[in-house]
């Protein structure tokens, strides 16, 4: 059990900085997830914590031991790699008590902790086996048993589900939280996909060149996005961001909207806010030009001048391609963004409400 | 618990004040070669760069001479056959010892273990004897009168050449016994190069529906290709280094310098006329052939590389 | 079983006429290349020390090949044998490069050089010195597949005499048989050429060492005489070295023209296969015949006082007549001491090979072999091994080879001087 | 039984069969040759045939009688096993360091490892001589052995190899506790048997055949090699003693022959149970 402290950490790589002074304080027994593009530095940052990459400056502190320079070993951090990196030349049961063995166990002792970590995972009747004759279902297990049976201080994982195929990836999110929850080891999850993230943290970091963009649970994320990055990237499809200016008169209708300088401001609607009124009692006037189906539901591509939203409703209630629609949203489900910097401006209007 | 995040931040990036320190561990791994390397290969070839230079003087100090043994070496008569035939010695030495075991080894690779066992069994026979032995043997192999190929086609009425005291043909014997020798050591390393390519391509490839030659050319030489390098450059090392042996035991250079090849002539250099300048001034010249030749030989593979 | 007695004898006599030396043991190193006659070299060594008991002898068998650069080397770094052999043809390189210790400034100021027959000592001297004494030294004998000499209708009792008769005997052969008259082994590149050359009455180099000189008259047409039996009879055996002696060993060549070195081991293999004879050298025309020498020479080394002493001893020890007539006896190269072919043990051994005979009786025509100096030594072999080959080959007249290769290893003397 | 990878089509095999059969046939008739003269009395041996019409085991007699045969071997094998042990352990640390870790001056060094490979050794004969005697390893199983402990071409060949092991197995050892060296032992190593095993051979083969250093460095039974001990029925001089000689190569053949069987059987079954790619 371990709280985990990045105190203005740094790396970079020649002249490229990948992460830029991360400051995130983990607590005891949480499960926080990376979040953000590939390239964004989530990875690593995961790595800086697992002591496979050095840090550049900066600090990194677990339950208050500075571990900045201290080798991996030291740590005490198991980690799921993407690729689940098993040792092709061992067996399963080989691959998993390892580290056990390194630590110099008995014989006895790793097989019956390996044993017991494998009926935990489901996988006891593949000890034997090698990786090679595996699954990728069951390998990700296998890497996960790998992760658990030492019993560590802190869980890592790298994308350890990217390479599942999507109904895998979904029972196995599931999983893991669940195996997380009961033994209440403190995680990292790195991952680049939204809904891995929002479905399984407690808490979410969303980063992007480096940068950390904001730090939240997940409905603090999705409800008050720090700025225009953090607000497209949760959520499917993304939130809708334009220029305040293109809303032409529906921008000064609004009461909330009155004294913000149009041509400064982004404005941020979520598709399943939007709705259609007829064109008479709208300020927004938009073309339809291209429906999607997804289930009950139907996302709807209109054009406002140059600039394009995304509506998500119900079937029954969408327009057809070319016909001409207003617009509406409540005004408390909107974002607003400063132009220049992305950055969200003022509070959140429903919540202020 | 939201930490918002000034993200304008104003603080400098402060280097943590245990500075970064120094990777020791390639350090550690590298030691034991390296000084290795450093004492008995590299400090060697700077003497020899003194050597080149210098003439030895048993009384008094050595005596500079400039480019002096490096104009001896290079107005040779011999020089001029030598370094001809080095280029075909390294030339010839590539259809015959790095592309010819490309598809011996892949035939190994495609056959049952058994089969393919002997067969890596016996090429590879020939790398465990002395070239000494394998240069006398191969003597009275050829042996126009009573070699073991004239007992062959004698009964037909034919009449082996002599290929070893001919002018035309000496320097392909050579070259054909070093192939002969290294041909299964090679076929090892592209098994062993081979071992690594995943079924799973080779029958992405058959579904595809690509015939022998496609998996081959297409598949397999650049899957290869890593090896192959290797291959290629071992090949000509051995080739320059090791040839002088058969040269040596079978023809001595002859006849008319037909087979005799710049290490060869460095060699009777060093240890039949002890002139040790046009020794040294000599190996240098072929250490920088040498050099020139791999590097266009790295350059042709990584592009042949990075293209697959 | 002579060869036994003899050796008793001797053994016994050496051990009651050595002078007994109480100072402590030297050991002394002797680098030679003996390999088929080690046991009677290290034999003789054993008995040398008995007769010494302050002197030990460590023996090493080098490679021949790389047995001057070696001395070389170990004279560099200050551990240079104390006694080495070195082929006769080196001797100057050595001297001009290995500092060998002048004979002549032994304790016995070279008296024990007085051993060996004049002839013999020209081919260690140099600049007035004698550096090197002869060891191992081999003439050039015809050997003869008599069976061959039948089957083609000649007397193998009467060899050719000279190349003139060579040349005849060897078209018969090669008309009756089939099979080809001769082969004339290089015995190292040069060696070969420069036998028939010398014969034929020329000095491979100029008294001062500055020139090659070998461009006669009665040399060029020697070396004609050799091409038209290639090119025109075609008697001659075209092959590699190694080619032609097992050609040679396997009764498919009359004539073997190579060393008396070689005794040994030919008739080792021959033994069974066909009947081997010997016969002499033959000589050019009716001019006397003269052959230069191959083989090995010693040389003293030491530096240090009291191992040049012991190095003398051994030295003036290995030239004593009765021990280098009996090196010659067991080991077939040719004696070396004034008068030996009538030595006794050599009379007994000739009287029972009389083949090796042969060669000892051409002991008196034994001249030196050309010791080329500078430092381009293998150059100036390689430009007459070509020569011989591009005659063999048809690739031009001697008239026009000769001269051409007389220029050129001139020119190399020259540029190897400084 | 390996699993066949690639399979052919029957004409192709076929072609693949014969050119393999006809190789094979090259290089077994010389062996045999060799083999056949070792038991041929002294005048059959330019007789043509390449079996002995004459039984005889007289060269084998020669072998042991003329040499201190046991001695050499014994040299052989010790020096042999402890240089290719060494050169082994140093390559792999060597190839480990430049496959696994990013440090500057990485790129220079590995071009000073190929150029080393362009040294041929006799080349330096001088001055390594001079070296040994500095160092004092004249006649010494050291002397035989340091010089050559840096192999160029086996830290190239395993660098190479290397390159392709997948990253995150180092990451994942790491994470499980072990040190490098413990990563190089258990990861690594099992990971790159073949060429480990491909690469003792040829070490092995390349040390025992070796010639010309053991002649230079050796001077007595201390420390003389076999190949040496063989030298002794060749002569330029006075034509070769080929039956002892060629029983001598049958004898000296006989470890690395070992050598070779021992590693193939580990080549084969590391080709069927573990692929990398795994």
């Amino acid at each position: 059990m371990a709280t985990i402290h990045f105190s203005q950490v740094c790396k970079t790589f020649g002249e490229v900085t990948a992460v830029d002074r991360l400051d995130l304080t983990i607590a005891d027994g949480e499960f926080t997830v990376f979040v953000g593009p590939s390239g964004c530095g989530k990875t690593t940052s995961l790595r800086m914590l697992a002591g496979l990459d050095e840090v550049t400056s900066g600090r990194i502190f677990i339950d208050e031991r500075d571990v900045t320079h201290e080798q991996p070993k030291a740590r005490d951090m198991a980690m799921v790699f993407q690729n689940y990196a098993l040792y092709p030349h061992m067996t399963v049961a080989e691959n998993i008590g390892f580290a056990l063995k390194l630590r110099r166990l008995g014989r006895a002792e790793v097989a019956e902790q390996v044993s017991r970590a494998a009926e935990m995972l489901d996988i006891a009747h593949l000890l034997q086996r090698r990786p090679k004759e595996l699954s990728g279902g069951q390998r990700q297990r296998v890497a996960v048993c790998r992760a658990i049976v030492r019993n560590p201080k802190v869980f890592l994982f790298d994308e350890p589900l990217s390479n599942l195929d999507p109904q895998l990836r979904t029972s196995a999110r599931g999983e893991i939280r669940a195996l997380q929850r009961r033994l209440g080891v403190t995680s990292v999850y790195v991952t680049h996909d939204q809904i891995e993230a929002m479905t399984m943290a407690d808490r979410i970091v969303i980063m992007r060149d480096g940068k950390v963009q904001q730090i939240g649970t997940p409905v603090e994320i999705f409800e008050r996005p720090a700025n225009t990055f953090v607000a497209g990237f949760i959520g499917n499809p993304p939130m809708n961001i334009l220029p305040l200016a293109a809303l032409g008169k529906a921008a000064g209708l609004s009461p909330q909207l009155a004294g913000v300088d149009q041509s400064e401001t982004m404005i941020g609607i979520r598709p399943e806010h939007v709705s259609f009124v007829s064109v008479s009692s709208a300020a927004t006037i938009a073309r339809v030009v291209q429906i999607e189906m997804i289930g009950t539901e139907c996302l709807v591509h209109a054009e406002i001048g140059a600039e394009r939203i995304i509506a998500r409703v119900v079937r029954p209630l969408a327009p057809r391609i070319d016909e001409t629609v207003g617009l509406a949203w409540p005004d408390d489900e909107i974002h607003l963004f400063d132009a220049s910097s992305g950055r969200r401006m003022g509070q959140n209007l429903r919540l202020s409400a | 618990m939201t930490q918002t995040l000034e993200l304008v931040a104003t603080t400098r990036i402060e280097r943590t004040a245990a500075r970064r320190k120094i990777d020791l561990r390639p350090a550690v791994f590298l030691a034991p070669f390296v000084v290795l390397v450093a004492l008995f290969t590299y400090w060697p070839l700077i003497q020899l760069v003194y050597l080149s230079l210098f003439k030895l003087n048993r009384s008094g100090p050595d005596r500079f001479i400039g480019a002096d043994n490096f104009l001896g070496v290079l107005d040779n008569a011999q020089f001029h056959d030598a370094a001809y035939n080095s280029l075909i010695y390294i030339f010839l030495s590539i259809p015959f010892k790095v592309f010819l075991p490309i598809p011996l080894a892949v035939f190994i690779w495609t056959m049952g273990a058994k089969l393919g066992n002997f067969y890596k069994a016996a090429l590879f026979l020939p790398t465990l004897l002395s070239f000494v032995v394998v240069s006398i043997v191969w003597i009275w192999m050829l042996n126009p009168v009573m070699g073991l190929f004239q007992s062959v086609i004698g009964p037909l009425g034919l009449q082996m050449p002599s290929l070893l005291s001919d002018v035309a043909s000496a320097i392909y014997v050579i070259i054909g016994v070093g192939a002969w020798k290294l041909i299964g050591f090679n076929i090892l390393l592209y098994l062993a190069g081979l071992s690594a390519i995943s079924r799973d391509y080779v029958e992405a490839m058959r579904l595809d529906g690509a015939g022998d030659w496609v998996v081959l050319r297409r598949l397999i030489v650049p899957l290869l290709s890593p090896t192959i390098l290797f291959v290629a450059i071992s090949t000509v090392v051995f080739t320059i280094q090791q040839v002088f042996t058969p040269i040596d035991v079978m023809t001595q250079g002859g006849p008319l310098n037909s087979t005799t090849n710049l290490f060869y002539l460095v060699y009777q250099y060093m240890f039949e006329s002890f002139n040790v300048g046009y020794s040294a001034a000599g190996a240098l010249l072929i250490f920088l052939l040498l050099g020139l030749i791999i590097a266009a030989k790295m350059i042709w593979f990584e592009k042949l590389v990075h293209y697959s | 079983m002579s060869k036994f007695l003899l050796s008793a004898v001797i053994l016994a006599s050496s051990i009651l006429s050595a002078p007994v030396n109480a100072a402590d043991p030297v050991t002394i190193n002797f680098w030679h290349y003996q390999n088929s006659n080690r046991e009677v070299l290290t034999q003789t060594i054993k008995e040398f020390e008995a007769a010494n008991p302050g002197v030990k002898v460590q023996e090493l068998f080098k490679d021949l090949t790389n047995l001057a650069t070696e001395i070389q080397a170990a004279r560099m770094v200050g551990r240079a044998p104390d006694v080495a052999q070195v082929l006769a043809r080196l001797t100057i390189g050595m001297v001009e490069t290995s500092n060998p210790v002048p004979l002549e400034r032994g304790p016995d100021k070279g008296a024990f050089l007085a051993n060996v027959a004049s002839n013999f000592l020209a081919t260690g001297a140099y600049k007035g010195s004698t550096y090197a004494v002869p060891h191992s030294f081999g003439t050039p004998v015809v050997y003869i597949n008599r069976d061959l000499f039948r089957a083609a209708g000649l007397d193998p009792d009467k060899p050719p005499r000279t190349w003139q008769e060579l040349r005849e005997q060897g078209l018969q052969i090669k008309q009756k048989t089939g099979k080809h008259a001769m082969f004339v082994s290089n015995g190292g590149r040069d060696v070969g050429p420069q036998q028939m050359l010398v014969n034929a009455g020329a000095n491979m180099l100029s008294e001062d060492f500055s020139r090659a000189t070998f461009a006669t008259p009665d040399a060029i047409a020697a070396m004609q005489l050799w091409q038209d039996m290639a090119v025109v009879d075609k008697s001659v055996a075209v092959f590699t070295e190694r080619e032609n002696y097992s050609l040679f060993m396997a009764g498919q060549i009359g004539m073997m023209v190579t060393s008396i070195a070689s005794f040994q081991g030919a008739q080792r293999s021959a033994k069974g296969v066909f009947d081997m004879g010997v016969a002499h050298y033959p000589t050019w025309g009716e001019k006397p015949r003269r052959v230069p020498n191959s083989g090995a020479s010693l040389m003293i080394f030491s530096e240090a006082p009291q191992r040049r002493d012991a190095a003398f001893r051994f030295l003036a020890y290995m030239m004593k007549p009765e021990v280098t007539n009996r090196w010659a006896v067991q080991s077939g190269y040719l004696p070396i001491a004034p008068g030996a072919k009538n030595a006794d043990i050599v009379r007994a051994y000739v009287a029972e090979e009389l083949r090796w005979g042969v060669a000892v009786a051409q002991m008196d025509d034994l001249v030196s072999t050309a010791r080329w100096p500078g430092t381009r030594v293998v150059e100036i072999q390689i430009v007459l091994e070509n020569m011989v080959s591009a005659l063999w080959q048809g690739k031009g007249r001697a008239a026009t080879l000769v001269p051409a290769a007389e220029k050129e290893i001139t020119r190399l003397i020259a540029a190897g001087a400084n | 039984m390996a699993p066949s990878m690639l399979k052919l089509s029957r004409p192709l095999m076929l072609v693949g069969h014969i050119i393999l059969l006809v190789t094979a046939l090259s290089i077994i008739a010389p062996l045999i040759l060799v083999l056949g003269t070792s038991f041929k009395p002294a005048n059959e041996i330019y007789g043509g045939l390449p079996w002995p019409r004459k039984f005889t085991l007289q060269n084998y007699y020669d072998v042991f009688e003329k040499l201190p045969f046991g001695r050499y071997l014994w040299n052989s094998l010790a020096t042999t096993t402890l240089r290719v042990g060494g050169q082994l352990l140093i390559a792999l640390f060597a190839a480990y360091a430049f496959a696994r870790y990013n440090f500057p001056g990485r790129g220079l060094l590995f071009a000073l490892v190929l150029g080393a490979m362009m040294i041929p050794p006799q080349l330096t004969f001088l001055p390594i001589y001079l070296l040994i005697n500095k160092l004092g390893w004249f006649d010494t199983w050291a002397g035989l052995i340091v010089p050559n402990l840096a192999m160029p071409l086996a830290v190239f060949l395993l660098r190479q190899h290397l390159l392709a092991f997948p990253k995150e197995l180092y990451d994942a050892a790491a994470m499980d506790g072990a040190n490098e060296l413990r990563i190089l032992w258990s990861v690594v190593l099992p990971n790159i048997k073949p060429v480990m095993a491909a690469l003792t051979v040829v070490l092995f083969v390349d040390c025992w055949n070796e010639y010309f250093w053991p002649l230079v460095i050796t001077e007595t039974d201390h420390a003389m090699t076999v190949q040496i001990g063989i030298r002794r029925f060749l002569d330029a001089e006075r034509g070769d003693d080929l039956g002892p000689l060629m029983a001598a190569v049958t004898l000296i053949s006989l470890p690395a022959l070992a050598v070779f069987f021992a590693c193939q059987r580990q080549i084969i079954q590391t080709f069927v149970s573990v692929g990398i790619k795994g």
